[in-house]
């Protein structure tokens, strides 16, 4: 019964895995979840003193992992602009996935978001009585209406599924929908960007913290707009990276090496450009910036562990190696070097999430203060274990039942004729 | 089909409700709901008032005003005067989680006339009253009401406050009650003693203090930081120190013909014999030149004056220091000094004489008497316990909290505590001008607590009447005219106690032991607000705490940053071992507080100290 | 001690502090927790988790230490925390010129507390919790703090209510003057309160000596600092000059 | 496109819409008896003679009493004055054996905000049916309804929020800052 259900949804020419084993890779991520489950309730239910942030690490892991999550997860709002508005045909391979992964990067960050603060009860003030001036009123409001189009966006892709296409009316409403998808993608584009850059524009306003302030344009500060532009470079790395790891996994050609390359190239394009930027920014706010304010740069780097190697390592080995490994073709070619450097894009966003937040936190103001550490309880790992387990769940059912990579079926139709000629 | 149709009306019913006010109105009041949980506390609503009042929480009797929300007290103001930290916190003392609110007998629930009439039998067998603060009206009452009792002896606890003043007044002729007046004072040497925390009111001690602080000690206490001069000298040596000094004092003219009027001239030189400079300075681990620049401070700043009381609750230093820094009071002229004027005691009052702790015999007391009114009071287990009879002896205390003396008290009875009764503070330490500083009840206290003196009074068969009692001495208080007291014609007294034999022995003594430095602030117990200043800042070490250089603690095989148990032969204590870069090597500091008490012994020479000290992780 | 201000003409309360007076008691923490019901800690609260408005700085110089006691400065210009609130749980009152933090509006996204250079921001990290019984003594003034929300100093505004009150209670429409705890604890005295409109009190802010914490941040905060030892001056303003002449001396 | 396909889907909006806008609000409430019965009306009026503040009363440092306690009541009602039953029962039940009544007060504000009666009513000149209405004219105490969320009474819920107080000060230009009322 459960077997000929599972069946019955499966798109039509694709291979997918037994039951069984699909139905143990959910156990073991549903098992995560859970416990991530009980974190989250203990912190919701009990205070966040079960998380060991503090006065001075106001924030701790989540906020660091929400701003990476989403940093990566700009893949779907990019690869929809490129598709639907630049008419770069050859992302419709992965636009699919790239929506999927947008959703649960959004949805998951605004889960972790909700246990985050204190009173997650109150969280509907922010619309109610907005504050225009905030940078995080900006980010709530973008991340919601922006979570709103992904779902939209995503609704086409359920509604393509093989039973449900079946439901009349359903397909119309799909067809018609997907008609308006460039409306969604640049809709999706603007918030995208707005919201992408609030989060960089989130640290970069704190006038009140030299290490992350920054000036900028009108209202926004420098890293309003290095955000954006990291995130989109690491966007395509990272589905170029899932994909891969899809592949892996499922034991399956999902695209052709065409996409790959595609995805590189821009990726990589946009990585020195960001490289560049950041460069300048980050030359302009030691020298200036900085010191204007009372803090001379090397005071930022004389505390501990957070020494001058972080601006190096961000910045160099993981900004302008693999943006100089994606962008010459010869290299990029080669996918373990691909791979590497999408890795390492990946890599250095993170890293550059991680300065603007924990080190900000790190870093004493005050003259006669000093520097603490922070290191995260098991209900932040968990609460955070619970956001991936959830992610791997929506896309590993979203890849089974959906279809996810359009080329999937050509793919496996090649691959099954040469098998069948070999034999 | 159905499964369809059911979906259908799920989503009508769903899109519906969207239009009415109940989604919306369980969002607005999930919100407010969130402002008014049921278990928050409610604020007080009341006529807010207002008491005069004094703190009689420690001698030092500030002035204060009590402000009250129906009734009830909700914050202590000062009143023109200054108050310390835990003067502020002292209205919630009531509400302490430690505090005693019934009688208890070995930890089962029982009444005080239990409690009356176990006391009652075991009196015969000899009965003392401990006062673990002396000077107040209670104390006298106790005198009044057990010199109706045969065989009962009343026991001031041997307090750290005063030290110096009580060795000056034992030196001199007759028993005369002297105080150190830090008022008068323009140069001050403090000698291990919290002078600026703790020891004097707080209103002395604030800024503009009007002397010049030296503040000798074995480790950096706040009295140390605050000081004008430090001088940071090895655990122990505080009676080489002083010896050391008035050897240098002696060396001017003037002080060695004031010195040579002194009756015992010649024992006093035969201490400071030897005590060469060269002998003082490696003892102390000061430079010559450094002990001489304080002579000479002492000198030129006249008046002046040292104190060498040491800590309430680390323990008195040892006799030896205390009586060689009465002899360099002398050397100074003592200017600063002046006869103590003790508060009035109404005439028909006969009260029996004080018995010193160490003039009772041992396993004399059938049934001993502990009053502990207010928080922080310590006094070892080890000086006590030798003194009840081996057999049959029974303890009561008379107490606010179920802590200090749980263990070893067979009866716990409650008293009231600050604001549920009429009481008064204790005549403070720095000053020879006397008041009676007394606060109000303005709380009830809890059903079945008594007024200690009253305790004392059933027990002899006589009407409790406590809060009448210092009624009339208040009265009678306020209608005594005040004299100035007279300046003490120092150079006159003999100082009868000084064996320079053995002085000169006590600055030569070697340390036994690791070097525990301890110390404590009286008050630390007063509320859990309090933690505020250890548990959630930093300000003080928290009670507990040990302190030491990172170095030290490796010598001695202590792990920092860690809860441990410090065990004595007397008992144990939980400690938290921290290591503090700043601190001078070699050298333990340990905020002690009460519990310090029951683990540490009382030497011969009356400091307090722990025998064979070892530190066990826990 | 107290400067008047006047309802209907603007103040701008302020403080000024004398560090050379500052014994580091902790009254004032103490005092400012009664007053403004502030719970004590709890039995796992460490420096980093706990509760206080006010908190007296330990800071080394090169000669002996100084005691500087830091609490919400109340900031004029560009105030850091209140742009930063997405919800308006921080506004800047223009008639006291007081940063008011409401528990109530508040979200606990902590944002405030990243924005304050000073750190003068608390977080209720769980419920609040007095001892049995001593609830009672809670302040009728000023409302209890929910857990998840942020609280800071706010120069003691049920003070300043009840001073409101008390002027309207006898018919005035004229003047209200209060005192803070912390000011009225303090037993050196080292704490001084005012309207930094009024001139008198305004030249003693800018006299010599004084200074602000991390002033070139241009946060204007208006609780000044005051001392006349250059090493303490070096050690706590955070400017680069005044730091090399405190080595110096 | 049959109307018929659709009748499950509207007759559940409408069951919720009349659901919604009917029964649910009213079930958010529950009553509170209260602890004896009282008339307003036969204190106040030309029957009664009395103005709020006689038993409503200023301290002298000019905060409001509030519900007066039941010493004031006993003042007059030391015997019953009248004949009804429900003033005999007082005077059996709470004044003889000096029982404080535990009275729901409809208008209690939450501990959070601070509304000083002296400044709107000894200074503002503002009259209690302002924003107590004609309760102190009313026959009998109404039924005390509070909020089951929010624990507030239905009075302050329905016409004394935040809103109401912040309409009437912008009106006159008075609002400055939130914590000009909250506390």
């Amino acid at each position: 019964m459960v077997s000929a259900l599972d069946r019955a949804w499966i798109p039509r020419g694709v291979v997918r895995a037994p039951l069984t084993r699909f139905g143990l890779w959910v156990g073991l991520w549903l098992g995560v979840f859970a416990v991530g489950a009980y974190a989250m309730y203990l912190c919701l239910a009990d205070g966040l003193f079960h998380t060991n942030m503090d006065n001075r690490y106001v924030f701790g892991l989540w906020i660091f992992l929400d701003l990476t999550v989403i940093a990566l997860g700009a893949g779907a709002f990019f690869t929809g602009f490129l598709l639907y508005v630049l008419r770069k045909k050859e992302l419709k391979a992965v636009i699919n996935s790239a929506v999927v992964l947008g959703l649960i990067c959004y949805s998951g960050a605004m889960v972790i978001l909700a246990v985050d603060v204190g009173q997650p009860l109150r969280a509907w003030f922010t619309y109610w009585y907005p504050n225009a001036h905030s940078m995080l009123a900006e980010v709530t409001f973008c991340i919601t209406c922006y979570l709103l189009v992904l779902c939209i966006e995503y609704v086409p892709i359920l509604l393509k599924n093989r039973r449900l296409r079946g439901i009349g009316g359903y397909l119309v409403f799909e067809h018609e929908l997907h008609k308006l998808m460039v409306v969604f993608a640049l809709i999706g584009t603007l918030l995208s960007f707005f919201h992408q850059g609030s989060l960089g524009g989130l640290f970069g306003v704190l006038r009140g913290r030299p290490f992350a302030f920054r000036e900028g344009f009108a209202i926004w500060p420098s890293t309003f707009f290095l955000f954006i532009l990291s995130a989109i470079a690491a966007g395509p790395s990272f589905i170029a990276l899932t994909t891969w790891l899809v592949e892996k996994i499922s034991r399956r050609r999902l695209i052709s090496a065409e996409a790959y390359d595609t995805l590189a190239r821009i990726s990589g394009k946009m990585l020195m450009l960001y490289v560049l930027m950041k460069s300048l920014d980050t030359l302009f706010w030691l020298n200036q910036t900085a010191p204007a304010r009372g803090f001379p740069a090397h005071r930022f780097y004389e505390f501990g562990n957070f020494g001058g190697w972080t601006l190096f390592i961000e910045i160099v080995i993981l900004g302008l190696l693999p943006g100089l490994a994606l962008i010459h073709a010869p290299l990029r070619a080669k996918r373990p070097v691909l791979l590497a450097a999408a890795l390492a894009a990946c890599a250095g966003v993170t890293l550059n999430r991680f300065v603007l937040t924990i080190q900000t936190m790190a870093l004493p103001t005050l003259p006669f203060d000093r520097l603490m550490s922070y290191w995260p309880s098991w209900q932040e790992f968990a609460a955070f274990g619970a956001v991936v387990a959830y992610g791997v769940l929506v896309y590993s059912f979203s890849f089974r039942y959906l279809t996810l990579f359009p080329q999937e079926r050509e793919l496996t139709r090649a691959e099954l004729m040469q098998r069948s000629q070999e034999a | 089909m159905i499964r369809r149709e059911l979906i259908k009306f799920a989503g009508g019913a769903a899109t519906g409700l969207a239009f009415t006010p109940l989604p919306w109105r369980l969002l607005g009041d999930s919100a407010i709901w969130t402002q008014n949980w049921s278990w928050m506390p409610r604020t007080p609503r009341g006529e807010v008032g207002e008491k005069e009042a004094n703190c009689t929480l420690c001698p030092a009797g500030c002035a204060v005003k009590v402000r009250t929300c129906g009734g009830t007290p909700i914050g202590v103001w000062p009143r023109g005067e200054a108050m310390c930290p835990a003067g502020f916190a002292g209205h919630t003392l009531p509400w302490h989680p430690l505090r005693l609110r019934q009688c208890l007998n070995r930890g089962r629930v029982s009444s005080l006339e239990e409690a009356l009439e176990a006391s009652r039998a075991a009196a015969e067998g000899g009965l003392a009253v401990l006062d673990m603060l002396p000077g107040r009206t209670a104390s006298l009452l106790h005198r009044v009401h057990l010199s109706g009792i045969a065989n009962a002896r009343y026991i001031p606890a041997p307090q750290a406050e005063g030290g110096t003043a009580r060795a000056m007044a034992r030196l001199a002729a007759g028993s005369v009650q002297l105080s150190a007046e830090l008022g008068r004072a323009k140069t001050v040497l403090s000698v291990s003693t919290p002078l600026l925390d703790g020891w004097a009111a707080p209103r002395r001690t604030a800024a503009n203090r009007g002397f010049t602080l030296w503040q000798a000690e074995s480790w950096r206490s706040r009295t140390m930081d605050l000081a004008d001069s430090r001088l940071l000298i090895r655990p122990g040596s505080e009676t080489a120190l002083l010896l050391g000094l008035a050897r240098q004092l002696l060396q001017t003219a003037g002080v060695e013909r004031r010195a040579r009027l002194l009756q015992g001239f010649d024992q006093l030189q035969a201490a400071i014999a030897h005590a060469a400079p060269a002998a003082a300075a490696e003892r102390t681990g000061l430079s010559e030149d450094r002990i001489a620049a304080l002579a000479d401070a002492l000198l030129r700043g006249q008046p002046s004056l040292v104190i060498a009381d040491g800590d309430p609750l680390g323990g008195p230093l040892p006799e030896d220091a205390r009586l060689a820094a009465a002899a360099v009071n002398v050397l100074l002229g003592a200017e600063a000094f002046s006869t103590r004027r003790e508060p009035p005691v109404p005439k028909p009052w006969r009260c029996i004489e004080c018995t010193r702790l160490e003039q009772v015999d041992n396993h004399s007391i059938g049934l001993l008497i502990i009053d502990e009114p207010a928080p922080g009071l310590a006094l070892p287990w080890a000086a006590i316990a030798p003194k009840l009879k081996p057999e049959g002896a029974l303890v009561v205390a008379l107490t606010w909290n179920r802590a200090s003396y749980a263990r070893r008290a067979d009866w716990l009875v409650p008293v009231p505590v600050y604001l549920e009764s009429a009481a008064d503070a204790p005549p403070p330490p720095d000053t020879g001008s006397w008041r009676i500083a007394v606060s109000p009840a303005v709380l009830n206290p809890p059903e079945g607590a008594i007024a200690a003196a009253d305790f004392v009074a059933r027990l002899a068969g006589a009407e409790p009447d406590s809060a009448a009692r210092l009624e009339e001495r208040q009265k009678l208080a306020g209608e005594e005219e005040l004299e100035a007291a007279p300046a003490p014609a120092f150079t006159r007294i003999l100082p009868a106690g000084t064996d320079g034999a053995q002085l000169a022995a006590a600055a030569a003594a070697n340390l036994e032991g690791p070097p525990v430095a301890a110390h404590g602030w009286r008050q630390a117990s007063v509320s859990p607000l309090l933690g505020k200043l250890w548990q959630e800042w930093d300000l003080r070490p928290a009670p507990g705490a040990v302190t030491s250089h990172p170095e030290t603690l490796r010598g001695l095989g202590w792990h920092a940053d860690s809860g441990a148990r410090l065990e004595s032969e007397a008992g144990q204590m939980q400690v938290l071992l921290e290591a503090d870069p700043t601190a001078p090597s070699g050298i333990i500091a340990l905020s002690a507080g009460p519990a310090y008490a029951q683990i540490c012994e009382a030497a011969p020479n009356g400091a307090w100290r722990l025998k064979n000290p070892k530190v066990v992780r826990s | 001690m107290t400067r008047r201000a006047t309802p209907g003409k603007a103040a701008r309360y302020g403080m000024i502090i004398d560090l050379d007076r500052c014994n580091g008691c902790g009254a004032c923490m103490i005092a400012c927790a009664v007053e403004n019901n502030v719970p004590p800690p709890d039995a796992k609260a460490t420096p980093r988790t706990g509760l206080n408005w006010v908190r007296v700085f330990r800071v080394e110089t090169a000669t002996r230490p100084a005691f500087v006691p830091v609490m919400c400065m109340q900031c004029g210009d560009e105030t850091p925390c209140v742009s930063v609130c997405p919800q308006n749980a921080v506004d800047v009152d223009p008639s006291t010129g007081v940063v008011g933090q409401i528990p109530e509006r508040c979200l606990g996204c902590r944002y405030c507390m990243a924005a304050c250079p000073y750190q003068a921001r608390v977080f209720n990290w769980r419920d609040p919790q007095w001892p049995a019984g001593m609830e009672q003594a809670l302040n009728p003034n000023v409302s209890a703090r929910q857990r998840g929300t942020v609280e800071k100093c706010n120069f003691c505004h049920g003070r300043w209510h009840a001073a409101v009150e008390a002027a309207a209670n006898e018919g005035k429409t004229g003047s209200v003057s209060y005192t803070p705890a912390c000011v009225e604890a303090c037993p050196a005295q080292a704490i001084e309160f005012g309207d930094l409109n009024d001139a008198a009190f305004a030249a003693k802010a800018r006299a010599a000596g004084a200074f602000r914490l991390l002033e070139p941040l241009g946060t204007g905060p208006k609780v000044y600092y005051r001392t006349g030892r250059a090493e303490v001056r070096g050690a706590v303003s955070g400017l680069i000059e005044e730091a090399k002449n405190g080595q110096r001396s | 496109m049959k109307i018929a396909r659709f009748l499950s889907y509207f007759s559940g909006l409408a069951i919720s819409l009349a659901a919604g806008w009917t029964v649910l609000p009213q079930a958010l409430y529950k009553e509170v008896p209260q602890p004896a019965s009282f008339s307003h009306a036969a204190h106040t009026g030309e029957k009664g003679g009395m103005q709020c503040t006689d038993c409503h009363a200023f301290r002298t440092d000019g905060s409001f009493a509030g519900v007066p306690k039941l010493e004031t009541c006993a003042g007059c009602h030391a015997e019953p004055v009248g004949e009804t039953a429900s003033e005999k029962r007082f005077v059996e039940e709470f004044v003889k054996k000096e029982r404080e009544p535990q009275w729901q007060i409809y208008s209690r504000q939450p501990d959070n905000a601070w509304f000083p009666h002296s400044v709107h009513v000894t200074r503002g000149k503002l009259a209690c049916e302002g924003c107590h209405g004609s309760h102190g004219k009313s026959a009998a105490l109404p039924a005390y309804r509070v909020n089951r969320i929010t624990g507030y009474s239905q009075t302050v819920m329905a016409g004394m929020r935040m809103d109401d107080c912040v309409a009437c000060h912008r009106q006159r230009g008075l609002s400055h800052s939130c914590l000009d009322c909250h506390k």
